[in-house]
């Protein structure tokens, strides 16, 4: 065996505190290594042509390089020495940069441990085997998980794009957040009249098959080759015989139901359309309000409903769909206002959330466009923005910016001014977070244009005093507190993450960080890719983001899915369990724990019954290598013995 | 007035002595004034408490030590509470005002003198006699005149309602209780001769 | 480092590729100062770590082990962790009869965004062993 | 025998300035069938002035009190006075660093081992005894109060340290009022500081914050203050006149113990509750009495008008 061993200096990364020439020469020493040497930036076009060479002039067959996360460039130098004729499985990494150089400044205790990395990986290395990628066939349909406006996106693309999309929709209908807006910063142009041409298409598209109020209620599979199992909710109305009349709505006594388009801005019927424009634009019945189901009497709807659409029995229905990859755009949700007790939780009526504050700026909104106040239905006149209500706030778990709240009070403050021209907005703020295109202007023109009153502090007390609502707070460029008599005060709620976020995650085998937002795949480099291979992002279940961005990850998830789907065939990784048929008891110890049913029982010729494991199945996790008592079933790349010989490397000294 | 002169003017000694005393990270800080916008005492301090917080991260000692604002925060705790950095405001207070006595930097005299004879009347008495506390802050501190106006306020309107009682309750004072204040004096000299 | 102790002990620790890898990844790419001790074997999942890897490292020279997966429930695996959290803790009442201070084995979770959660782990985990001292009477490493 | 026991301090206040506080919680506590054992030789816990000179000074005559408590074997001390509880939670936190600890217990003759929980008397009146008890216990309904709940600046602060109730919106003794059948008002300022210790010292200053607490219980609807700290009561009952005098205001608002308003609607006598301390005279207001059987009668007529 000839081993060759490349120390990268990543300039100074590496270099500046690992000896990294002493490394290559420690490495010369160990039995098996050929060729060591340390290079500048290895992963360059000339560092690999370097390995290239090296393979060639050397007559290498095992490559170890020592650098950075395999994580970050295991593929490049796998590709590196497959183009020099190896098979890509003789490569081993050493991680010495993000496990070494970068986390201690001992250059003499980093040397020594860059040394134990690097003998670690040339045990490894001599114990590999090639291994060999067989492919399959890819399901070219796409599933897009929620129907904000980043999932919308998405699901057009790939249907423009000749792909078959199922979409699937927790509300009543699509259009997420976005729908709810009034006008959208920074041009002011209608919410409604730039999404809902968008949401007609995603109703009508013939590739787009869309299953709104229902949920993901399993996923099973793998990249090109999922099978999910969908619930449909019970909506209590049979949607292919609704018409979306809005009889029912009209006549339907229960008029308190909890609104939960508006916000709970104002209360509607049992049976309702969420809204003018929803697609699909079919009535459901909140069980929780309506009366033939609290009380057992009632029937109006059924009796009025020109279609005999109403169904009291109807029952959830779990539909199964295949697919190929998956595109998630679930979007997020805001904090819950009772949280924020300095400012009175929701005691206080005149204290709102900025997205109520939209609904009342709304034209089809509960109050047509009319901003009142909720306690009396006055129109306010003296205006309060709060800023960061629950951002940036590590004291309550939320320490990081919402990123779009600036952003729409500065529009909030604007529209004000148009709707009550008499009005005086002030907004309290800690920074004007605002650097996109067109975005610092805009909030500049709320303040030069419009005469918002910007006052730099934080809100520390809301409480009422007469018919105003006292707003206390600091002007810390003044160095002094502050109090204002405002009529209405409306918080920037923080975003957070969508509710059901972590199970979701958990279904997808996708991670989520602290907060609930999924985590991609590179935070710079693969923004829309997740570490599941076949799962994509979009829009602000990554993280809070403005509609500008959400739009532009959906297209981008799109594109990835696109791109997977221009192959007909993909490469299963071939690092996947196998059976020692000869050392196998058939005890089935390992069908039993595998995660992914892989494993089924298998006769031999010889009537010898032995565990087999399903190739396109097995997902490479080791599980069952662990369990096996026998050591019959083993990791490729991964087995006993080349873990245990990472174990000698370190510990026999 | 010139520039201050951040280069010549940053007590970073003082910023580290702090840290070291309170355990609290001013860097932690972002300046967002909410503690100024909840404290009940802003309009009598000479530098809101958000300011002193600033103060202390551009290590501005004698700026800090010499404010009326570290004496007259009554560690209502609004600030701590609402801190959204978690910052244990009252807390940076309170130890800003064991540096200002040990330096001998007291802007407002009165309320020290007020906590001094509050606790020499525990050390005499074992619990705080009010009586006794008002004779020790006339006699010892002079404040004669604020003193009788009080003995007019309060006095009258307690002794008709027996609140104030003119002797102190019958514990008078217990051996252990004047250790703990000399046990406590000798390990502060021990400590500032290290 | 040297706020554990002096002379480096042997620490190996086995890190699931998705969760903990990343994590150790997060905390060098935020530079988050760690003691040196640790050595990492990658691993695909923590369901993948055999408790005899565990008392083979610690009988032929490792003075700890540490093993960290994905968090329970967000296993790149589905429940692959699940697996590795029974067969561990089975093995840390083993090694008491073996004769091996339980403290010097560890499992714990940490997500890939968790680096300063890793810092801490690896931190704690190296003071814990440094307090209990060399397990084997080592040979300097020299020879 | 009483059915539940706690150590009690009632600290200096409670001796002079503020009996009422002491004589009404006793009044109350027994009718609860609560026993209150005072740790003997108990010696002031420091208090602000303590902590302003230094943490283990305070901390040592706080916790002298508490290892008092500890060798009488028992597990929780329950103290009316929020800041005598804030200065033994205090020692009981930064007595868990060990180096603390040890410097403290250097100052003491007995050391302080740590095991002694502070509660405040509200908290064990809202937590340990509960609401049910209480309203099972009211014979007395005030139909004339409208009661402000003002719990002062730190019985529920800093969260992390009282960990009791809302630390901005409190409601222990709003629901305890309520069982009581009073009147409770929606009060915003529940936890804004009264003017603290500087009554002696900056007397414009706690008078100016005096007068904001009183002028938002009127606004508030409210024709007398429920306290439950002996400060807030002090600043709070005798700068009335005063503030009046000053800003040509007419308050004349009762502020009373809401042990008292337990006492009363338990059917104390008010000398037993010591009522006659109050500075503002709440004697008006407390004319009007139903038993509680008639106004339980009253409700549900009034209720059965409200939903026609
Ligand atoms: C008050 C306010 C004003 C704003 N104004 C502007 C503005 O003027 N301009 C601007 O650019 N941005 C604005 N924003 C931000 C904007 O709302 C977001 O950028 C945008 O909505 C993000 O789109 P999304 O599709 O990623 O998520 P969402 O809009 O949240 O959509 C997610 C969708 O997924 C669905 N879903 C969630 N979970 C599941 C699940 N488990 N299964 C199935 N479906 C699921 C949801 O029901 C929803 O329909 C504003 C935000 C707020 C709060
Ligand atoms: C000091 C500084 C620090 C930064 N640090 C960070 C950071 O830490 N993280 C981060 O995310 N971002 C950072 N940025 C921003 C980052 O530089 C940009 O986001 C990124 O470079 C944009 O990439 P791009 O490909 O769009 O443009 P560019 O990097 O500008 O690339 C454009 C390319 O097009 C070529 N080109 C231009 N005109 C023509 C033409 N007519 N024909 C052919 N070729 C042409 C140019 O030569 C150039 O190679 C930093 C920026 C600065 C200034
Ligand atoms: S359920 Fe019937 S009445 Fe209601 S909208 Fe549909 S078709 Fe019209
Ligand atoms: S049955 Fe329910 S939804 Fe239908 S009209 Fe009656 S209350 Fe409304
Ligand atoms: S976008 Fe602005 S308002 Fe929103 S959290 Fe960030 S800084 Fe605060
Ligand atoms: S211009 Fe650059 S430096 Fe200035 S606020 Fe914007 S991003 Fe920050
Ligand atoms: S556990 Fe091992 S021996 Fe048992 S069936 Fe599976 S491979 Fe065969
Ligand atoms: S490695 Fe083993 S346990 Fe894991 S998926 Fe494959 S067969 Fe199943
Ligand atoms: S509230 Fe906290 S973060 Fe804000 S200015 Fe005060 S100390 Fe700084
Ligand atoms: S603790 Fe002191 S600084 Fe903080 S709010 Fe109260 S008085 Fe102001």
């Amino acid at each position: 065996m000839r081993v060759g061993v490349f120390i990268c200096h990543c300039g100074s990364n590496i270099a500046g505190t690992v000896d990294v020439a002493r490394v290559a020469a420690e490495a010369r020493k160990i039995p098996g290594v050929a060729f060591a040497t340390n290079y500048m930036y290895t992963c360059s076009e000339p560092g690999q042509d370097e390995i290239k060479a090296a393979i060639k002039r050397e007559n290498l067959d095992r490559i170890v390089v020592a650098a950075c996360s395999p994580r970050m460039h295991e593929n490049t130098f796998r590709k590196t020495i497959q183009k020099a004729g190896l098979n890509k499985y003789f490569l081993e990494m050493a991680n010495i940069r993000e496990h070494i150089a970068w986390i201690g400044n001992d250059k003499e205790l980093n040397t020594e441990k860059a040394i134990d990395a690097v003998s670690m990986a040339i045990a490894k290395v001599m114990q590999n085997k090639p291994l060999h990628a067989t492919s399959f066939k890819i399901n070219k349909r796409v599933l897009v998980i929620g129907g904000g406006v980043a999932g919308m996106q998405a699901a057009l693309d790939c249907a423009d794009g000749g792909l078959d999309v199922v979409l699937v929709e927790k509300s009543p209908a699509v259009g997420g957040i976005m729908a709810r807006l009034d006008k959208t910063f920074p041009t002011i142009d209608c919410s409604i009249c730039i999404l809902g041409p968008k949401m007609v298409d995603v109703g009508q598209h013939e590739k787009i098959k869309l299953f709104a109020y229902s949920e993901i209620e399993e996923i099973k599979g793998y990249i090109g080759n999922y099978q999910i199992k969908i619930r449909k909710k019970a909506t209590y109305v049979d949607w292919e015989k609704c018409t979306g009349c809005g009889l029912c709505m009209e006549k339907c006594p229960s008029k308190n139901s909890y609104d939960y388009f508006n916000f709970g801005v104002a209360p509607t019927k049992a049976i309702n359309i969420p809204f003018p424009q929803a697609i699909p634009k079919k009535a459901k019945i909140d069980p929780n309000y309506c009366r033939q189901f609290l009380k057992g009497k009632c029937g109006v709807c059924a009796k009025i409903c020109p279609t005999g659409a109403i169904n009291y029995e109807m029952k959830d229905e779990i539909v199964t769909e295949e697919v190929g990859a998956i595109v998630v755009a679930t979007g997020y949700g805001l904090l819950d206002q009772n949280i924020l007790t300095e400012y009175g939780g929701t005691r206080y009526p005149d204290v709102i959330s900025g997205i109520q504050y939209e609904r009342l700026l709304n034209a089809s909104g509960p109050t047509s466009g009319h901003i009142e106040r909720p306690s009396d239905h006055t129109e306010p006149k003296t205006i309060v923005f709060v800023s960061c209500a629950g951002s940036r706030d590590k004291s309550i778990g939320v320490p990081y910016c919402s990123g779009f709240c600036c952003m729409y009070i500065a529009k909030q403050a604007i529209l004000t001014k148009d709707h009550i021209p008499d009005s005086q907005s002030y907004v309290f703020y800690m920074d004007i977070r605002s650097p996109g295109k067109g975005y610092d202007e805009f909030t500049r023109r709320a303040q030069e244009e419009y005469g918002a009153q910007y006052i730099r502090g934080r809100v520390s007390k809301i409480y009422p005093k007469g018919k105003k609502m006292i707003v206390r707070g600091a002007d810390t460029l003044l160095g002094t507190q502050v109090e204002i008599e405002a009529d209405l005060v409306v918080l920037a709620t923080a975003a957070i993450a969508a509710e059901g976020a972590a199970e979701m995650a958990e279904k997808l085998h996708i991670s989520y960080d602290t907060f609930g937002f999924y985590v991609e795949s590179h935070p710079k480099l693969r923004p829309v890719e997740t570490n599941t291979s076949g799962v994509f992002l979009a829009g602000a279940c990554q993280g809070p983001k403005d509609i500008p961005s959400s739009v532009g990850q959906g297209s981008a998830a799109a594109a990835k899915v696109l791109s997977l789907f221009s192959r007909d065939m993909l490469e299963s990784d071939p690092a996947i369990a196998q059976v020692n048929t000869n050392a196998c008891v058939g005890c089935l110890k390992c069908l039993k724990t595998c995660p992914f049913q892989a494993i089924v029982e298998d006769t031999l010729r010889s009537g010898k019954k032995v565990a087999k494991v399903i190739e396109t199945v097995c997902a490479g996790c080791g599980v069952c290598t662990s369990t096996c008592p026998c050591g019959a079933i083993q990791l490729q790349h991964f087995t006993d013995n080349q873990l245990l010989s990472e174990v000698s490397a370190i510990c026999q000294m | 007035m010139d520039a201050l002169n951040l280069t010549e003017k940053t007590d970073w000694t003082f910023i580290e002595q702090f840290k070291k005393e309170s355990g609290d990270n001013p860097s932690l800080c972002y300046q967002c004034g909410n503690c100024t916008a909840g404290c009940p005492y802003t309009h009598y301090f000479d530098y809101p408490v958000s300011m002193i917080m600033r103060l202390l991260q551009t290590g501005q000692k004698e700026t800090i030590l010499n404010s009326k604002a570290i004496w007259l925060c009554a560690t209502c705790e609004t600030c701590t509470t609402r801190c959204p950095c978690e910052i244990d405001v009252a807390h940076v207070m309170d130890v800003l005002r064991h540096i200002a006595r040990r330096e001998n930097k007291v802007a407002e005299k009165g309320v020290k003198s007020f906590y001094d004879s509050f606790l020499k009347s525990v050390k005499l008495f074992s619990r705080m006699y009010e009586v006794g506390m008002i004779m020790i802050y006339m006699l010892r501190y002079g404040y004669m005149l604020s003193a009788a106006k009080l003995g007019m306020d309060i006095g009258p309107k307690f002794l008709t309602r027996g609140k104030l009682s003119f002797f102190p309750h019958e514990l008078m004072g217990n051996a252990e209780v004047a250790r703990i204040f000399k046990k406590y004096r000798k390990m502060e000299k021990e400590r500032a001769k290290k | 480092m040297s706020d554990v102790g002096t002379k480096e002990l042997r620490i190996v620790g086995f890190l699931c590729n998705w969760c903990s890898y990343g994590g150790a990844d997060t905390a060098g790419v935020g530079r988050f100062k760690q003691p040196t001790d640790l050595r990492i074997i990658r691993v695909p999942c923590s369901g993948r770590v055999d408790p005899l890897f565990v008392v083979r490292a610690l009988l032929t020279g490792a003075d700890g082990v540490l093993v960290s997966g994905c968090h329970p429930r967000d296993c790149h695996y589905s429940e692959g962790n699940y697996y590795a959290r029974r067969r561990l803790e089975m093995l840390r009442r083993l090694l008491q009869f073996m004769g091996i201070d339980e403290k010097r084995f560890h499992y714990t979770w940490v997500s890939a965004s968790e680096g300063q959660k890793w810092q801490q782990v690896v931190t704690d985990f190296t003071k814990q062993v440094h307090e209990l001292g060399p397990l084997h009477d080592k040979k300097e490493k020299a020879d | 025998m009483a059915e539940k026991k706690y150590a009690y301090y009632s600290g200096c206040s409670q001796e002079t300035s503020s009996k009422e506080y002491d004589i009404s919680l006793r009044a109350v506590m027994k009718a609860l069938d609560v026993e209150l054992v005072e740790p003997e030789g108990w010696s002031c816990c420091g208090s602000t002035p303590a902590h302003t000179v230094n943490h283990v000074l305070a901390a040592a005559l706080a916790a002298r009190n508490l290892a008092l408590v500890e060798k009488m074997n028992m597990p929780v001390l329950t103290t009316p006075c929020p800041s005598c509880l804030t200065a033994f939670k205090e020692a009981n936190h930064r007595m868990e660093n060990d180096s603390f600890k040890k410097d403290v217990n250097s100052l003491l003759d007995n050391p302080y081992n740590g095991t002694v929980d502070a509660k405040s008397s509200l908290q064990i009146i809202y937590e340990d005894i509960g609401l049910e008890t209480i309203a099972s216990k009211v014979k007395y309904v005030f139909t004339e109060l409208k009661v402000a709940p003002y719990y002062g600046c730190i019985m529920n602060r800093p969260p992390a340290l009282a960990k009791f109730d809302d630390p901005e919106n409190p409601i222990a003794m709003d629901k305890i009022l309520s069982a009581l059948g009073l009147n409770v008002c929606d009060f915003a300022f529940k936890t804004e500081c009264c003017g603290a210790g500087y009554g002696y010292t900056k007397k414009d200053m706690m008078k100016e914050l005096t007068y904001k607490v009183l002028d938002m219980a009127r606004d508030a609807g409210a024709n007398c203050i429920a306290v439950a700290c002996p400060v807030c009561q002090m600043n709070l009952d005798l700068n009335q006149k005063e503030i009046n005098k000053d800003r040509g205001s007419d308050f004349n608002m009762p502020v009373i113990y809401f042990t008292q308003l337990m006492g009363l609607a338990f059917g104390c006598s008010p000398k037993e509750l010591a009522i006659k301390k109050l500075i503002v005279n709440p004697d008006k207001l407390l004319k009007n009495r139903m038993l509680k059987s008639e106004t339980d009668k009253g409700q549900d007529k009034e209720k059965l008008k409200a939903s026609a």
